[in-house]
């Protein structure tokens, strides 16, 4: 159990400044999780941070909790190995677009499908940062980057397809630069039992800048983003005069009033649905025809990997006659001599 | 009618039971093994699958083998077997190899017919004279007797009865060495518990094989009395390698007062210490079958960074993969213990094989200045301790450790005594103290063993962050200076090198004043010592230094080394320990080698001829 | 371009038998592969066949052709990498469940994601065979095996939603006893341009015995499988009496004729479309409800990537000045000295 | 006024360009070795990166420096400067370190103001004092100058044109070491082609600066002059290590007529290779950056299986995770070129700076016997021929190559004689012939070399299997047996033996009638032969044996080693090419060692002191 205390974002500073370059997105993103660890209320000393390697999970470093700034592409390893040790720490793994899905793709994948009780805050800024800027397996097609002079010639991951499709059961999405959209979702995914993937956009001015123009700025995400709420209906728009209906299979944007559409036909979220589909269509919508989804859009409850290991414990303990070492033993076949 | 057989008493004998992967040759085997262990003989056994996948039925590549040495000062499964049981033409042909001049092999008569023949290659309807075997057979039609034996259980299908033959030729054995059947029926009983016709039908063929012997002894010309060896008291088990070191493992768990985590992904020979080990929940132990040995290893540093005594298990290519990871509870300074059961190699290699050729990998195998305690087992039994004193530097130290078995102690088995926990060294996990809290910082050194102390996360005013990157030794920040690396490279290279005032000095066996010193370390130990034992017979002057820890060495390694004229380094490899002993000393005597990578133990023949030969060389 | 020569099953047979347990699955797929092979008409010495380890990657032995048997879970990365050197070369790539989705698991989304023309047959048994017998990331939950000897606490990987979430383009499922149906997916892999995942059901007899009961005999695939055929309606039964129909973002199973349902209601499979969410869906679908379906389900063409490399080698060569090493010298800053 | 300046006539100097990372250094330093070199002076140029992600700008942890030693016997980047260039206060304090009694400074000194003071830690408002530096320093208001220069530039923000403080700290420094400025105007011009009005300004400030130092010379006090040395004929450029070796891999690829392909994963300092072979699509070079760094390695497997020329490049870490492949490559006898950049480690460790921890790792880095050649560059330039060489062997004797190359030789660049590739030696792959069809079998060898025919998938009657696990010497199927495990160790351990004899014998330097060897390997080459050179001068009798091939070591290794009373190995780990000799020859000569593990080469003072104290050690 996690106890609940009053904290301050203060709390979970450890005095040591950021050391990204100026403008970057994940100065933001900092703050935003001192806020949200704050609010969520796990103690510092129950708060653990696994980080990878890259600019993003140079986080570990300005943190006050128990930080960890391991390899590259296996925070999410190491951090489910933690969590299904002691159940009780709340336990945060930070990784790059890089570092979770390139080289700890396996890790990422397994983890959503094994269900650890973890929060996984994604960077994505569609670059490797660290290594000065080669493209990642979040960049789009044609991206002209150090490792692709040409352009690349591959398509990037969907990242919520990937994570919906390995099972994964929270995944919600925020900006950067949005302080209370990415203090709501972190906040979101720690309430959430199960491996929840928290989506950052975050803009790496130095190698790739300008990749979420689209919503990085408050005015742009009145116009392009579609906040997600799970009850709420799905409305966007500067005065939410948009909003998302069923079309066949496929989604399609209205104007509320407009061509015989009313607020009754526009779609309502329902984070906890079980069924993906919704889920997967809405977090893949991009421009120009759609808006950008942000929030929780999906939360669905499961089982989590370490509750069930604890509970086979203590299912087969109340079963076995052998306790210790000595009563393990006595189960084998011995003979004596005196 | 008794006194027509020749009783041939010795200290010791060889069974080896041998048939179709299908046959149920390891439970003859076991049961065998277990009813000699009991009547107080020392066992050592080995099985010898075929590899990986199944062969069809009848052939070459199927024959399955499971061999017992039982008696007294018994450390080897045995080159020769005294007694072989070939269930079919294919085992006879696989195995003809450990046959010597008195060996008496025992057949299943009725599968020597021209299909089987021809399924193991025979050309000539006379596998012996093919074979040129000229040993005593005992042609007995085991499969006949087993229909014969079981005709009353009339709702058994005779494919069924079919598969006794092999307990009807353990009792035919067990007659052979006059061992009471009492215990064999036990096992038994236990083993099919809940199917009790098949229980009854291999007790009924159990004792009718024993008297058949009994009966028919006329024309079987020998049988064997084993000379019972003086037992100490104590309570025992038959243990193989890899259930010792799960065992070890455990008992290290329940003394330090950590739960116990394993973090693997299958592989063969290892897999085995992750099934012993997902059976024990009932200790609290958590087992994670990994999505590969990357994850294995890095789930076993999670859980030790949250306080667990962290395990991963593995075998040589899994190594590989395992060591960047490893690089990092190095740079943490974290507690690890990984287990490496060597195969043959290099790649997929021989997997079902042993070998001892990750030695140099164990020691060198990773990127940087990167030093890990290494410590070998020595038996089946000695797994046990082994992982046990592996957990405990680990623990107390904060050092990964790697644990090196191999395919030939980790499935074969030997006698073990149970012991006491209580007369087991403590392990004491090296942690903060409420009073450091402000003063502490992550890479502050004991220091009279340079070792840090750990912060488990939940342990309050101790919040703080570790990592891979190079750390200020007294602040535990980054740090990229030059002295300060230099110095925190020297502080993890001597932290490994003060372990070896908490190990036990190399004890030397053999000749006080012999010449010659044989070398070796890990699982030739009972050959190595078998051959010493059979040179000092001989009236060699030899020793025997056998290693247990690689590194850091026993302390008082060089003087040992220097003592002698010739040293002898023999092991199952190129030559790997010999070459690291020299990189530790310089101009040591003159260092001959014998080398072996057939995937197979050593033979004692081979042994004791090669070494003779070098004490003979001027 | 890859000549087409009349071939049979026998001209990829290496006359090096089988040696699998009695009555394994991957002798059917191993006869159904050779008569592929023949249909496609690439001559064996153009046919490349990488496999890892497993029962399931032994195939490599069993076939003429250039054949490497490579090592545990990364078959798919060598298989990229010889066909992007050599995209003349037909490349299959044989593997099991825990090769592919276990310890391979990134190389596999990561091929889907890029695309390099290989064709993947993975023999699903949802058990570690040759190692004698461990739960696999397909085995169910609550799987008792050596290593989870009181069940497993975690779900498997759909496998299909894996691939179609990591942007695979191509996937078809068969079962190993249905030679006809293995041969046609087979066939359809090979020739569609791009990663292509065949996934096949085979049972372990030795460790997983009747795994796939419901659909392993004929008898019962004529009960409870729909095999999809492109442009055909969704019917399954003994006669085709049933059908699916789309219900909200969800399917349904109705009987035609019946409920007011008529064969126009029924729908019409495309296996082209590029929306994945009614593949998903379809692939998806498992008893007792509903037809486990079998063909291809997903069969969308995009540029591949050898394709794509090949293309920028051309482009870039026509557009820069030199060809080759010494005129890559003259690009450089130098100076002479006589 | 000309005569009132001393002119320093020097063989060689070092200037040193440091600033914020922001500051452009690199291209100041860039632009000055270029235009020495093409007056004919050695350059060898080492740029300095704070690690990784940028610091505050202003801070310690934010300074960049670019080093160029440039004039005649140019072997290092040189220990001290004669100039340091510091464009801030932090710089100042950071290269403090680089100074020499004789050295001058250069400040802007418009940087040199309380908010710039606080940013660099300094406590009062003297730097100079509180640092206890009394070297003469020029304090040249650049900022203002570039302002004042760029005035009529309207249209450009001022934040541009003091962008362009580094070109106007260029135009002095070319002044004071008489460079005139074409050369440096027409690589402003390109490189800044795009930007008319960025080249204007730069080229502006270049003259401006060049112009300051002209009218005030009266107070700066020295003035250098470089003894020009006698250059060979040729075509010259300056090169740095990851480039040079990313051109050996293509005139290899030329040479061989296969096609060059690189499966990579971005990786400091080895990414710039991928950056550079990303580059050359119109040479047909296919880049594919992988997933991680094992698919890296089975990408470039598969790619050699398909017949290409293959590498795959990394750094230390990555070839953790890189070794089952390579073992893979070594048991299936496959060509591959494995680049291991090194870095500071274990671990992330020091992920910019250089070490050469990595060698034994290198050599026995991988489960079961594994042997593998492993050959190091010695020189920025020499990549180039290494790479090569390594392309050579690999494709020639069917085997996966190590090069080692480390953090220093990679960044650092020297002048390079552009090579006509027509005397480089050819490079046959080890292709089947026709007439081998129906005869051959995948591990036939070559009795000469022991190395096997590769059929590359397309070729006609050439089917065939391969792979990891161990196979029949004869037929290539799946062997268990014993006695052909064994020799097929031997094989492959004898083919990585019998390439020494295709390569060059090991050429010492140095006193003929020396008692002591300096022995060294890879990239301290420049180091260990500028100690030679100083201690040769001063009359000690010392000579130098360095190695480039580690694997097979040079035929006549043993004999030159057995040649001196003393072997002294100095290298930038614990001792690990020391320990290597050790293991590998019995017996040798007193070994001393000299280690250096601070992230950093070898100093020359500390080098020759240590040498020194050895020699004169009984
Ligand atoms: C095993 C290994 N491979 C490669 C690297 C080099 N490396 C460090 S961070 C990184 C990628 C960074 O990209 P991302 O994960 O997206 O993080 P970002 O810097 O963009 O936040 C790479 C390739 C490494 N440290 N270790
Ligand atoms: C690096 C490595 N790890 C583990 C193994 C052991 N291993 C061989 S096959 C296998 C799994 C087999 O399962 P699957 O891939 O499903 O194939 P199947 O045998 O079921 O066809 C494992 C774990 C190995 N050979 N190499
Ligand atoms: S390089 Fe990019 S991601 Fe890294 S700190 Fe700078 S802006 Fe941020
Ligand atoms: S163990 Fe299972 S998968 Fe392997 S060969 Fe036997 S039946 Fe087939
Ligand atoms: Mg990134
Ligand atoms: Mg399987």
């Amino acid at each position: 159990m996690i106890e609940e205390t009053k904290l301050t974002a203060e709390d979970f500073s450890n005095g040591v400044k950021g050391r990204w370059c100026a403008g970057c997105g994940d100065f933001g993103i900092h703050s935003s999780l001192k806020k949200a660890m704050a609010e969520i209320g796990t103690p510092p000393s129950k708060t653990v941070v696994i980080s990878g390697i890259g600019c993003s999970s140079r986080m570990a470093y300005h943190l006050n909790g128990y930080c960890f700034h391991t390899i590259h592409g296996r925070p999410i390893a190491i951090a489910s190995g933690c969590k299904i040790a002691n159940p009780e720490m709340n336990v945060w793994t930070i990784c790059g677009d890089g570092d979770s899905m390139a080289i700890g793709g396996n890790h990422f994948i397994h983890a959503l499908r094994r269900n650890v009780n973890i929060n996984i805050v994604l960077l994505n800024n569609r670059i490797y940062g660290l290594t000065k800027g080669q493209y990642s397996p979040t960049s789009e097609r044609g991206f002209v980057s150090k490792s692709s002079p040409y352009g690349t010639v591959e398509d990037p991951f969907r990242p919520s397809e990937l994570i919906i499709g390995a099972s994964g059961e929270f995944f919600a999405r925020c900006v950067a630069t949005d302080g209370p959209g990415s203090v709501s979702a972190l906040i979101a995914a720690s309430r959430h039992k199960g491996t929840a993937v928290v989506e950052v956009l975050t803009n790496c001015v130095t190698f790739n800048n300008g990749s979420f123009d689209r919503i990085y700025s408050k005015e742009n995400r009145e116009d392009n983003a579609l906040y997600l709420e799970h009850g709420k209906p799905m409305l966007f728009g500067k005065n939410k005069e948009y909003g998302i209906v069923q079309h066949g299979f496929d989604l399609k944007v209205v104007e509320v009033g407009k061509g015989g559409y009313t607020l009754k036909d526009i779609l309502v979220h329902d984070a906890h649905c079980t069924d993906r589909t919704l889920h997967t269509k809405l977090s893949s919508l991009e421009g120009p025809n759609f808006p950008l989804v942000l929030g929780v859009i999906r939360d669905v409850a499961i089982p989590t990997y370490e509750e069930e290991v604890e509970n086979q414990i203590k299912e087969i303990s109340s079963k076995k006659k052998y306790h210790n070492f000595e009563e393990l033993i006595k189960t084998q076949t011995t003979w004596t001599i005196e | 009618m008794e006194e027509d057989i020749t009783v041939k008493q010795l200290k010791n004998v060889v069974v080896l039971f041998s048939g179709d992967s299908g046959d149920g040759m390891q439970l003859a085997g076991n049961i065998f093994s277990a009813v000699c262990a009991i009547l107080g003989d020392d066992i050592c056994t080995y099985p010898d699958y075929p590899a990986e996948i199944r062969a069809p039925q009848g052939t070459l590549g199927g024959v399955s083998g499971f061999k017992i040495h039982a008696g007294k000062d018994v450390m080897t499964p045995g080159d020769h077997c005294n007694v072989l049981v070939a269930m079919n033409p294919a085992a006879l042909k696989r195995m003809k190899h450990c046959l010597m001049p008195s060996s008496v092999i025992i057949i299943d008569v009725d599968t020597f017919n021209p299909t089987e023949l021809q399924k193991a290659e025979f050309v000539t309807d006379n596998p012996f004279e093919e074979l040129d075997i000229k040993n005593e057979v005992i042609a007995a039609p085991l499969s006949t007797m087993c229909l014969n034996s079981l005709e009353s259980m009339e709702d058994m299908p005779n494919k069924n009865k079919l598969k006794c033959r092999n307990i009807m030729a353990l009792g035919l054995v067990c007659w052979m060495f006059e061992r009471p059947l009492d215990h064999a029926k036990k096992m038994i009983q236990e083993k099919f518990a809940s199917k009790p016709d098949v229980a009854e039908a291999n007790i009924r063929v159990l004792q009718d094989g024993y008297n058949y012997g009994h009966n028919v002894h006329a024309s079987i010309a020998v049988h064997y009395k084993i000379e019972p060896k003086t037992p100490q008291k104590g309570t025992y088990t038959e243990i193989n390698g890899n259930k010792a070191l799960s065992f070890g493992l455990i008992a290290a768990a329940e003394k330090s007062q950590l739960e116990l985590f394993l973090g693997s992904y299958p592989i063969t020979p290892a897999t085995d210490i992750l099934h012993e080990l997902a059976k024990h929940k009932s200790l609290g132990v958590k087992t994670v079958q990994c999505e590969d040995e990357i994850s294995g290893c890095c789930m076993a540093i999670g859980a030790s960074y949250a306080g667990d005594l962290a395990v991963t298990s593995t075998s040589g290519p899994g190594i590989c993969l395992k060591s960047e990871a490893m690089n990092l509870a190095i740079m943490a300074e974290l507690p690890l213990v990984v287990i490496d059961v060597q195969r043959g190699g290099p790649s997929t290699g021989l997997p079902t094989k042993t070998e001892q050729t990750d030695l140099l990998q164990a020691l060198f195998g990773r990127n940087g200045e990167s030093p890990m305690p290494v410590v070998s087992a020595v038996t089946p039994a000695n797994c046990f301790d082994t992982a046990y004193m592996a957990c405990k530097i680990a623990v107390e130290h904060m050092t990964p450790v790697i644990v090196l078995s191999d395919a030939f102690i980790a499935n074969g088995s030997s006698i073990w005594r149970i012991p006491d926990l209580k007369d087991y060294p403590s392990i004491t996990p090296h942690d903060v103290t409420a009073d450091m809290a402000g003063k502490w910082a992550p890479y502050l050194r004991d220091p009279q063993t340079l070792t840090r102390f750990r912060a488990i996360p939940g342990t309050e005013k101790f919040c703080h962050v570790i990592g891979g990157l190079e750390k200020d030794s007294e602040t535990g920040k980054i740090s990229y200076e030059p002295q300060n690396h230099e110095s925190m490279v020297e502080s993890r290279q001597k932290k490994v090198e003060l372990i070896a005032k908490d190990l036990p000095e190399l004890i030397v066996k053999g000749a006080q004043d012999a010449d010659t010193l044989i070398v070796g370390w890990g699982g030739t130990y009972g050959h190595l010592l078998e051959a010493l034992t059979l040179l000092t017979e001989k009236g060699e002057k030899v020793a025997l230094a056998h290693f247990q820890w690689i590194n850091p060495l026993p302390t008082n390694t060089e003087k040992v080394l220097r003592s002698y004229k010739k040293i002898i380094v023999a092991e199952l490899n190129s030559g790997q320990f010999a070459a690291y002993l020299r990189m530790k000393f310089q101009n040591l005597p003159y260092m001959y080698q014998i080398n072996c990578i057939q995937g197979q133990p050593f033979t004692e023949d081979d042994l004791t001829e090669q070494i003779t030969k070098i004490i003979k060389e001027k």
